[in-house]
């Protein structure tokens, strides 16, 4: 008969953002409900992201006294802390540059915010679970809304599309990760990470077995974060999805699933690093490569920013293949960096794509420099971002993770890593090219001023992008806290 | 906060203030961005005037703050004899840009010298950074600046050539940041000083071929820059491509990273892999010496031309690093700056025959010394500076580099004195076919002489190839007394105790160096 | 007994399945997964599971189930047309004869041998240990799977509802 | 003593023209430009006499020096700018400063109708600057500061009618051609400075002199044979001598000053002032003798048979010069310095006289087209009589003097040099009467049609009967007549004696002496049979000797033999080869292939996403299969 | 007919978890109708839940059959979601060709 019947205040606290962000979507479903007129529905955008401040601020505040809640099932550590105020950020600014889009859709309906913020609610479950239960709900959660943004534009043909192969495929991979924790249950009688990992370490258990479980379970995460072999969907799905939505899924559940693969990784399967970290060796590399070589050719822009999203989850991982504190602190600001930097790069071709995402080729940004050179600067920020070049987050982001790598003596990873960032140069630049060296076209004459939002999405991610590149220590050393040994 | 601080960062704040300009005001953003670069360049002059090299490690206007805590990458600039120059030939040649474009860049003004200030900031950084980190930023960072005034500003195939020398570069620099890392994991440093400190007293031991490794990811980056035979190959189209004032910076600042580089980087850290690949890089530099030469010879076009002496004349630059005697190093030094200088001459004024004629083509133009006989002599000048003639400029560089590689390797010296005849051969060609022979009706209405703006860019450098040709002492003893610790820093880590095995003749030179330098360097501090 | 109960439950279940995978027509595709639903609610049973046996029976063949089969009635999904597939097509039996043969040694050489299963050995599958675990060590998982209900009501809805405008 | 003042007055000149030339009055840029040669001058003869040479006793016994500022200071290297003054130097200088004042003087006269007034006299001053800075220099590298900027110099003189193609190529070829003289000198400076660890003459030479005599060849003589390849360019010396003859393309008074009298003399000057080197040196020696005698010899040769009478004296210069460094590798120093004086006289005169005919014939240069100028150009006649006697070796004209020097210092060197020499002295009379007759005597020839432009397209002036020239032309010519006849009695030997050994004088008139002036006779007696007596005869000997006649009217095919080997290989290797293949085809595309295989795996990789989901799924299976086998595979079975 | 063991032991439940959990990812990879290919993951998380419960038969614990609800409550779920997407698919192509809805592709 367990004494805690009746969770303590301290737990409450600890789960204070989940809450906020729970009863904010049920309130926005209600109003949805309530609200007709298209004036009074102008709120929904305001209140969640004002919910999300508010998340924000109260998961800061409860990374003032970490520690474990509800029986072990969350852990509120610097690490969970860190990526659940991330997610939060990510939803505001993913917020932010939505609402544009889907006045413009007509399709400005309370639910997609719900449905942002439940997404965020189970991406910091995840994050914050130390159970895999936890782990298990929180990704369906964060996938099931996942899977309901992809389509959201439901008459689009390319929305369902995108949902469905979302969904299918998301779904065969979650059974994979289920069969994989079923093992591991089986194996260890526990699903608690902590317990999970001391039981490895007195090795009763048959370790090939659980080499086999750790495998599924990795199956299952690493098609969450669209590491090769497994990244076949991501192109297809930010294709058809709704252009803010594609930006948000690259990012949100891409850090939590990260986050998620740290832990249990490096928690529960830290016994067994040697038999993984081959694998997510050659995983790092093969998706580095898959990404950056195939978006050479993309000439949609939103497919290019997906296999260059690939791209990065392969920069990520090889600080995963570090496998110590630094890697994952390179990880976390790494995740951090690039979440500024392709929101940012979203938001832009959000505002551009316009009605029913008709500019979604590249050649349709030539000339923007002349036509709306704020933009065009905005816009090449993020790509200067995403090639690595100094003082934008991006470059220190790689560089953390490169030395990460160094100190693990991966010598060859970080070479070839290095040489294919030099091969991606090429597909940004050439973005880059057509904004500014080429004459603007007419599909450009259409174009209107960006709405409010999603000017203060664009802004506020080109500053995020830039203090993390001018001023890599504040977040830098929060990771380092915050990382796990 | 020193003068070097200033230096640095006005030209951030010009870029700044340039950008604030309002757009479609192209006049002023043409006068605002010359009174910046002057205001720059008198200041940069400040540093010339107070710099006194007397501190034991060289370095003046030292200013090293914290940039980021963890990993301790440190704001760290300074100034010694070997940047000095560099950093004042940098903001000399950027008001010349300034007014090099003054006519013909007319669309987009503000953001083009917007681009050329940034860029300056670039350059200036690289020069001046003591941080191996701080410096692979700046490295990174002059890169985009020049990436757009030739992607925007070029002519028909710019966005290839533009694509091209970021690409090339790029690839070059990622290697020596997974050096530069390397470097941090083993010393726990980014301090330049710092780390020679460690692998001079081997604190740090270096694998002998980890050191190689190492070396060549430095000297591969920097070799593109230079750039060396056979990575050259970006150069002729970034340049055809370049306005004039990409031109004139790239040609007279950018390569100038890569041998500077070479020199501060590649030879005190890993003293041991130079040596080794000496014969190995010195074969390369003269291969470049006589190949650009005799490429130049057929070029047909002027930009191409220009840039192909460029690859011969940089090759002497290595050869003279890479014969680690103080002649060669002065003389590479020398060298840089007077290449600097001439060849930024030389495009500028192939900036002014195209804007007359809006044509890179040799053959579009035939006495053009009739209708416009002071162009017809300045341009000689530049040309008489760039092959070598003594009293002007790269003479005493071309010599130098030449006698100090003679010491160590004689042969070298052979092939690379019959680069210098080459150069006679394809400069003098290339003049001409400009200036002489019958001028053509078409021609004579389009050849206005020299403007008054055109003399005000181009007899700063005249007068430059002159001073240096005849009275070296100005920039020498900074140079030398630097160049002497350089030298000392890069002897063999393993046999530092006794004299390095080279020509008898040359360690003569080595003992009498040392006492030499020391005489230099107190000469300098009583002089001032 | 027990055995054979096993053997019998354990053949409808691969049966079914194999049915699942054999049939081109949805109908009976889903007719089959229903049977293999039965039969594992049985072996459940064997197993001491009470509730979940339960559970099985309701939620998945009762709700789950008659959802599907509802969809397929409601799109008429006819037999599927045989159209040349992907790759998976003619890669897809060694794929999965090698993922099967894999777990399967994993299971035959590396599982320690464990005891045979009695119907009754275990029976903290009742209701009563099951609800007490629910409440209190999995309150919180409990309570978030409300928000995963919510999620999947309101997604169901925002692509299945007609337009009210 | 201000030695700075000799060159820099010039260069004021230089200045002073070059800048403001275009706005100045032909007065105005007269003064400046003959006065600042004047003032220098008068500047060396104050200069001397101060050092006392004028007066009795031994001045100059020691070099004087002045040490201005450090030019260069690299290590153990410290180059300064120092200007000294010796025996050898003072010589020079006269004859520089003086041979170089006529010539301004006369430039007055015949540049008069020009256009680029100011510039030529600009260039003019700016050669006499660099010249005197050569011999002034007292190190190797500000010799070679005014050795290249005579170079320079000769190169815009030759290209001054720039708009005239054949000029600017001859100027081009004199540039490069010295430049490989010059590569030469080069390397020698640096094993002079690899071996001695300084330049300057001072101490180089000092240390020369402990130092043992090179038997077989070793650094010594690598250092003197590579000086004297700067000494073959800037001297038109075989294999180098291509460049002289076609820098007559310059106007005249360039020829007689810089490639007559002053500038190619550079070569001796330099090789004398390197004597100690050299005499460490025999082999080298040996070569330098061998080479001259050739030269003097085959340009001889070649003087016969020339039509263009600048092209006559353009080769006897280089046989004359051929001559000097016969001088200098048997060992005569004095002489050859000697003869660089007497020959400045005379052969300054032959080419003023040569520049006069043609000013008189409005720009005719073609011998056949002369013929009866006598009585209309009085002066210039015997001036060039003088000229051509002197240079025939007549005693006791000045030439006799000096090529008797250097003949005995052959024969006792090696006879049958000597005997090559005599041939060559009566080959050398023949033909520059041959060009004095053809120009003077016999039937005037120019009457019949319009008269050609040769040089100088400006001469538009006086069509009809030649004309005498005008005084500023002829008065140069008589002071030069008077010194090429009596300038054989200033004892150059004697004066350098204490630099150099004298060669031995054997009593009396040594037949030697006689047989030369003998041939030198004979070749005169010949010329005027052939071109006065007998004219037939040329033609005859022409057709019946056909083939070397052909040879020699061709100069031997030197420049066709060059351009194929070496000019054309070299431009078209490097088009087709180096550029077309090496560099777009080779390298530049390496670069541009990696970029396409990049993009080619790209488009492999990017073929995969077939866009079924099935196969995606099957995408899965294999990977976890993967991962599950290397996770196996990697932990070991346990 | 040999004689019947009176009971079989553990792993025979998870040899059949695991044929099922195969034959799940067999009807994903070789039917083309996408509801089947949806039934045929339920039937993989079927074979996992029997993992599950045989598990915590051996574990003598409850917690594997929480999870297993807890499995069957998200199999819930997605159902609701996964058939409303196939709703609207439908709706827009009229078709369940799973091989058809491959617009998006390279």
């Amino acid at each position: 008969m367990p004494v805690n019947l009746f969770p303590t205040g301290v737990e409450y606290f600890r789960i204070l953002p989940e809450m906020i962000l729970t009863i904010a979507g049920v309130l926005v479903m209600l109003m949805e409900a309530l609200f007709t007129t298209e004036d009074q529905r102008k709120i929904f955008a305001p209140f969640s992201v004002a919910a999300l401040l508010a998340a924000l601020v109260a998961s800061i505040a409860a990374a003032g006294d970490p520690g474990a809640a509800f029986s072990n099932m969350l852990i509120i550590d610097g690490f969970a802390s860190f990526f659940r105020a991330l997610v939060i950020a990510i939803g505001v600014i993913a917020i932010l540059s939505s609402t544009e889009y889907l006045r413009r859709e007509k399709s400005s309906g309370g639910e997609y915010y719900a449905l942002i913020l439940f997404s965020i609610v189970g991406q910091c479950v995840m994050v914050t679970a130390n159970e895999l239960i936890m782990i298990f709900i929180g990704l369906e959660i964060s996938s099931i809304a996942s899977y309901v943004l992809a389509g959201y534009l439901r008459d689009d043909p390319r929305n369902n599309e995108s949902a469905l192969k979302y969904f299918l495929l998301g779904s065969f991979a979650t059974a994979f990760l289920l069969y994989g924790v079923a093992w591991i249950y089986g194996l260890t009688g526990t699903t608690n990470l902590d317990h999970i990992r001391s039981a490895l370490e007195t090795s009763t258990p048959p370790l090939v077995l659980a080499g086999v479980a750790a495998a599924l379970m990795f199956v299952g995460l690493a098609f969450k974060i669209s590491a090769a072999p497994f990244q076949v969907w991501a192109p297809d799905v930010y294709q058809g999805a709704p252009a803010p939505v594609a930006g948000f899924l690259s990012v949100g559940p891409k850090a939590a699933a990260f986050a998620i693969l740290l832990r249990v990784f490096m928690t529960a399967f830290g016994p067994i690093a040697a038999r993984w970290e081959p694998i997510v060796w050659i995983c790092a590399l093969a998706t580095m490569i898959v990404g950056n070589f195939a978006a050479l050719q993309q000439s949609n822009i939103k497919r290019m920013l997906a296999y260059s999203s690939i791209a990065h989850a392969g920069y990520v991982l090889v600080a995963v293949t570090a496998h110590s504190d630094v890697g994952s602190a390179a990880a976390m600001f790494y995740l951090a960096a690039y979440a500024f930097t392709n929101l940012g790069a979203f938001a832009v071709v959000t505002y551009l794509s316009r009605k029913g995402e008709r500019y979604v080729a590249i050649d349709d940004f030539a000339g923007l420099s002349e036509r709306q050179p704020a933009m065009a600067a905005m816009l090449s920020i993020f790509l200067l971002s995403l090639i690595g070049v100094p003082l934008t987050g991006g470059f220190f982001g790689k560089f953390y993770v490169f030395k990460a790598a160094l100190d693990a003596n991966l010598y060859w990873l970080t070479a070839l890593g290095l040489l294919n960032t030099a091969v991606a140069a090429y597909y940004y630049l050439r973005l880059v090219v057509v904004m500014y060296f080429r004459e603007p076209g007419d599909s450009l004459q259409t174009l209107e001023d960006p709405g409010i939002g999603l000017k203060i999405a664009v802004y506020v991610s080109a500053l995020g992008t830039l203090v993390l590149g001018i001023f890599p220590g504040w977040v830098l050393d929060i990771a380092t806290r915050a990382a796990l040994k | 906060m020193t003068l070097l601080d200033a230096v640095l960062f006005l030209p951030l704040i010009g870029f700044l203030l340039l950008l604030a300009i309002p757009k479609g005001s192209p006049g002023q953003s043409r006068m605002a961005a010359l009174a910046i670069s002057l205001l720059i360049f008198v200041v940069s002059l400040g540093l010339a005037v107070s710099f006194r090299g007397g501190t034991p490690d060289g370095y003046q206007f030292v200013h090293d703050s914290q940039w980021i805590s963890s990993p301790p990458i440190r704001y760290h600039i300074g100034l010694d004899g070997l940047s000095l120059w560099l950093v004042i030939l940098t903001t000399l040649l950027t008001p010349i840009s300034v007014l090099a474009s003054w006519k013909h860049i007319d669309h987009r003004v503000k953001e083009f010298y917007a681009f050329l200030i940034l860029l300056e900031f670039g350059l200036i950084g690289v020069f001046v950074s003591l941080d191996l980190f701080l410096f692979y930023v700046f490295w990174e960072v002059s890169l985009v600046p020049m990436y757009f005034l030739i992607g925007v500003w070029g002519h028909e195939r710019r966005i290839y050539a533009a694509v091209k020398f970021f690409l090339y570069t790029m690839a070059g620099s990622v290697l020596m940041l997974g050096a530069v890392i390397y470097l941090y994991n083993r010393a726990g440093t980014f301090d330049y000083a710092e780390i020679l400190g460690q692998l001079q007293s081997s604190r740090l031991a270096l694998g002998s071929q980890a050191e190689m490794l190492l070396f060549l990811a430095f000297f591969i980056a920097f070799a593109i820059k230079v750039p060396l035979f056979p990575l050259h190959t970006w150069l002729p189209d970034a340049h055809v491509e370049a306005p004039t004032a990409g031109s004139i910076m790239l040609a007279s600042v950018m390569l100038k990273m890569g041998t500077y580089g070479l020199v501060r980087f590649c030879l005190p850290l890993f003293p041991n892999a130079a040596h080794k690949s000496a014969p190995w890089v010195i074969a390369l530099a003269v291969i470049g010496i006589l190949y650009g030469a005799l490429v130049a010879l057929v070029q047909p076009n002027m930009k191409k031309l220009v840039a192909y002496s460029s690859v011969s004349h940089l090759g002497f630059v290595v050869l003279g690093v890479f014969s680690f005697t103080q002649q060669g190093l002065d003389g590479a030094v020398y060298q840089m700056l007077s290449h600097g200088i001439s060849t930024g001459a030389l495009f500028l004024l192939v900036g002014y025959l195209y804007e007359r004629r809006h044509s890179l083509e040799i053959s579009a133009f035939g006495g053009v010394a009739t209708p416009a006989p002071n162009l017809g002599i300045v341009f000689l000048i530049a040309t008489l500076a760039s092959m070598g003639l003594p009293m002007l400029n790269n003479f005493i560089g071309e010599y130098l580099v030449m006698q100090g590689a003679s010491f160590g390797n004689y042969t070298a010296t052979v092939f690379a004195a019959i680069g210098v005849i080459l150069s006679a051969c394809y400069l003098l060609w290339l003049y001409q076919r400009l200036f002489y022979g019958k001028t053509s009706e078409s021609l004579s209405h389009h050849m206005p002489d020299l403007s008054g703006r055109e003399w005000a860019a181009i007899l700063p450098l005249l007068l430059l190839m002159l001073w240096m040709g005849t009275y070296t002492q100005t920039f020498m003893p900074a140079i030398t007394a630097q160049n002497t610790r350089i030298l000392d820093q890069s002897q063999p880590r393993v046999a530092r105790a006794k004299q390095p095995a080279a020509a008898p003749a040359l360690s003569e030179v080595r003992s009498s160096e040392a006492r030499l330098s020391q005489v230099r360097a107190t000469e300098v501090t009583n002089a001032r | 007994m027990d055995a054979l109960l096993f053997m019998i439950f354990a053949a409808i279940a691969v049966v079914c399945g194999i049915n699942l995978v054999l049939q081109s027509h949805p109908i009976s595709s889903a007719l089959s997964l229903v049977g293999v639903m039965g039969a594992l609610a049985a072996l459940y049973l064997l197993l001491g599971g009470e509730f979940i046996a339960a559970a099985q029976l309701i939620v998945y063949a009762g709700a789950i189930m008659v959802l599907f089969v509802f969809v397929i009635m409601l799109l008429n999904a006819g037999t599927e047309h045989k159209g040349l597939g992907s790759w998976a097509t003619w890669a897809g039996v060694p794929l999965l004869l090698l993922f099967l043969g894999l777990i399967a040694m994993g299971i035959t050489h590396h599982l320690p041998a464990s005891e045979n299963v009695m119907f009754g050995q275990f029976t903290k599958g009742s209701p009563l240990f099951f609800g007490r675990a629910l409440f209190t060590t999995y309150l919180l998982p409990f309570e978030v799977t409300s928000v995963l209900i919510l999620i999947a009501i309101l997604g169901a809805i925002v692509l299945a509802r007609k337009e009210i405008d | 003593m201000q030695l700075w003042l000799i060159p820099l007055l010039p260069l004021a000149g230089f200045a002073v023209n070059g800048l403001l030339g275009r706005r100045l009055s032909k007065t105005a840029i007269n003064a400046v430009a003959v006065g600042s040669v004047l003032l220098s001058f008068l500047w060396v003869l104050k200069t001397l006499s101060a050092l006392g040479v004028f007066g009795s006793g031994t001045p100059l016994e020691r070099p004087y020096f002045e040490h201005y500022y450090t030019w260069i200071q690299s290590g153990m290297l410290n180059i300064s700018v120092d200007f000294a003054i010796d025996r050898l130097t003072a010589v020079m200088l006269m004859i520089v400063t003086g041979v170089g004042l006529l010539i301004h003087i006369y430039s007055v006269g015949y540049m008069a109708h020009e256009g680029g007034y100011y510039r030529f006299f600009a260039y003019l001053n700016l050669f006499m600057f660099f010249m005197l800075v050569l011999v002034l220099a007292a190190n190797y590298l500000l010799l070679f500061v005014g050795w290249e900027g005579v170079g320079l110099c000769s190169y815009l003189l030759i290209g001054f009618y720039f708009s005239e193609k054949f000029a600017t190529n001859a100027g081009n070829k004199a540039f490069i051609v010295n430049r490989i003289g010059d590569f030469g000198f080069t390397l020698a400076v640096f094993l002079i400075a690899m071996h001695f660890g300084s330049l300057d003459f001072a101490t180089v030479f000092g240390k020369v002199q402990g130092m043992p005599v090179e038997s077989s060849a070793g650094w010594m003589t690598a250092i003197a044979l590579l000086l004297f390849v700067g000494a073959v360019g800037k001297s038109a010396q075989i294999p180098l001598y291509v460049w002289l003859p076609d820098a007559m393309a310059g106007p005249t008074p360039v020829s007689a000053l810089i490639h007559a009298a002053t500038m190619v003399t550079a070569g001796v000057y330099m090789v004398t002032r390197s004597s100690a080197i050299f005499l460490h040196a025999h082999g080298a020696l040996e070569v330098v003798a061998i080479i001259g005698l050739a030269t003097a010899f085959f340009s001889a040769t070649v003087g016969l048979a020339q039509t263009d009478i600048k092209k006559v004296y353009a080769y006897s210069t280089v046989s004359q010069l051929g001559y000097m460094f016969l001088a200098l590798g048997t060992g005569a120093f004095s002489a050859g310095i000697f003869h660089v004086m007497t020959h400045a006289f005379f052969k300054a005169l032959l080419f003023l006289g040569a520049g006069s005919v043609i000013h008189a014939m409005s720009g005719e240069q073609d011998l056949r087209k002369m013929g009866g100028l006598r009585k209309y150009t009085p002066i210039t006649f015997w001036t060039l009589l003088c000229a051509s006697v002197a240079i025939a070796g007549v005693p006791p004209f000045s030439g006799y003097h000096s090529k008797d020097a250097i003949l005995a210092s052959a024969y006792e060197y090696a006879p049958w040099m000597y005997w090559v020499g005599v041939f060559t002295a009566g080959m050398t009379a023949f033909y520059v009467f041959r060009a004095f007759f053809l120009a003077f005597f016999g039937e005037p020839r120019w009457k019949t049609e319009a008269h050609g432009h040769g040089d100088s397209g400006a001469h538009g002036h006086g069509h009809g009967d030649p004309h005498e020239s005008p005084p500023s032309m002829w008065i140069p010519l008589a002071i030069l007549a008077f010194l090429s006849l009596v300038g054989g009695y200033i004892n150059i030997p004697k004066w350098l004696e204490p630099m150099f050994r004298l060669p031995e004088e054997a009593p009396g008139i040594p037949w030697t002496a006689l047989v030369s002036v003998a041939a030198g006779l004979i070749g005169i007696a010949l010329a005027a049979w052939f071109y006065l007596i007998a004219p037939a005869i040329p033609e005859e000997l022409a057709r019946s000797f056909s083939t070397p006649y052909r040879w020699i009217y061709n100069k031997y095919f030197v420049d066709e033999f060059y351009d194929s080997v070496v000019v054309e290989p070299m431009v078209d290797g490097s088009r087709s080869l180096l550029w077309r293949i090496v560099d777009v085809g080779v390298i530049d595309g390496i670069v541009n292939g990696t970029g396409k295989t990049a993009r080619n795996i790209g488009g492999v990789l990017k073929r995969l996403q077939s866009g079924s989901i099935r196969s995606y799924a099957a995408w899965v299976v294999l990977g976890s299969i993967i991962v599950i086998v290397a996770i196996t595979m990697a932990g070991g079975v346990r | 007919m040999p004689a019947l063991p009176s009971s079989v032991p553990l792993s025979w439940y998870l040899t059949l978890s695991l044929i099922l959990f195969v034959l799940g990812i067999a009807g994903f990879l070789f039917r083309r109708n996408i509801i089947t290919v949806f039934m045929s993951i339920e039937l993989m998380l079927n074979a996992v839940n029997l993992s599950f419960i045989t598990f915590s038969y051996k574990l003598k614990q409850v917690d594997g059959h929480i999870f297993a609800l807890f499995v069957m409550v998200v199999a819930a779920a997605e159902a609701a979601v996964g058939l409303a997407i196939i709703l609207t698919v439908f709706k827009n192509r009229q078709t369940l060709e799973i091989d058809e809805i491959s617009s998006l592709k390279n």
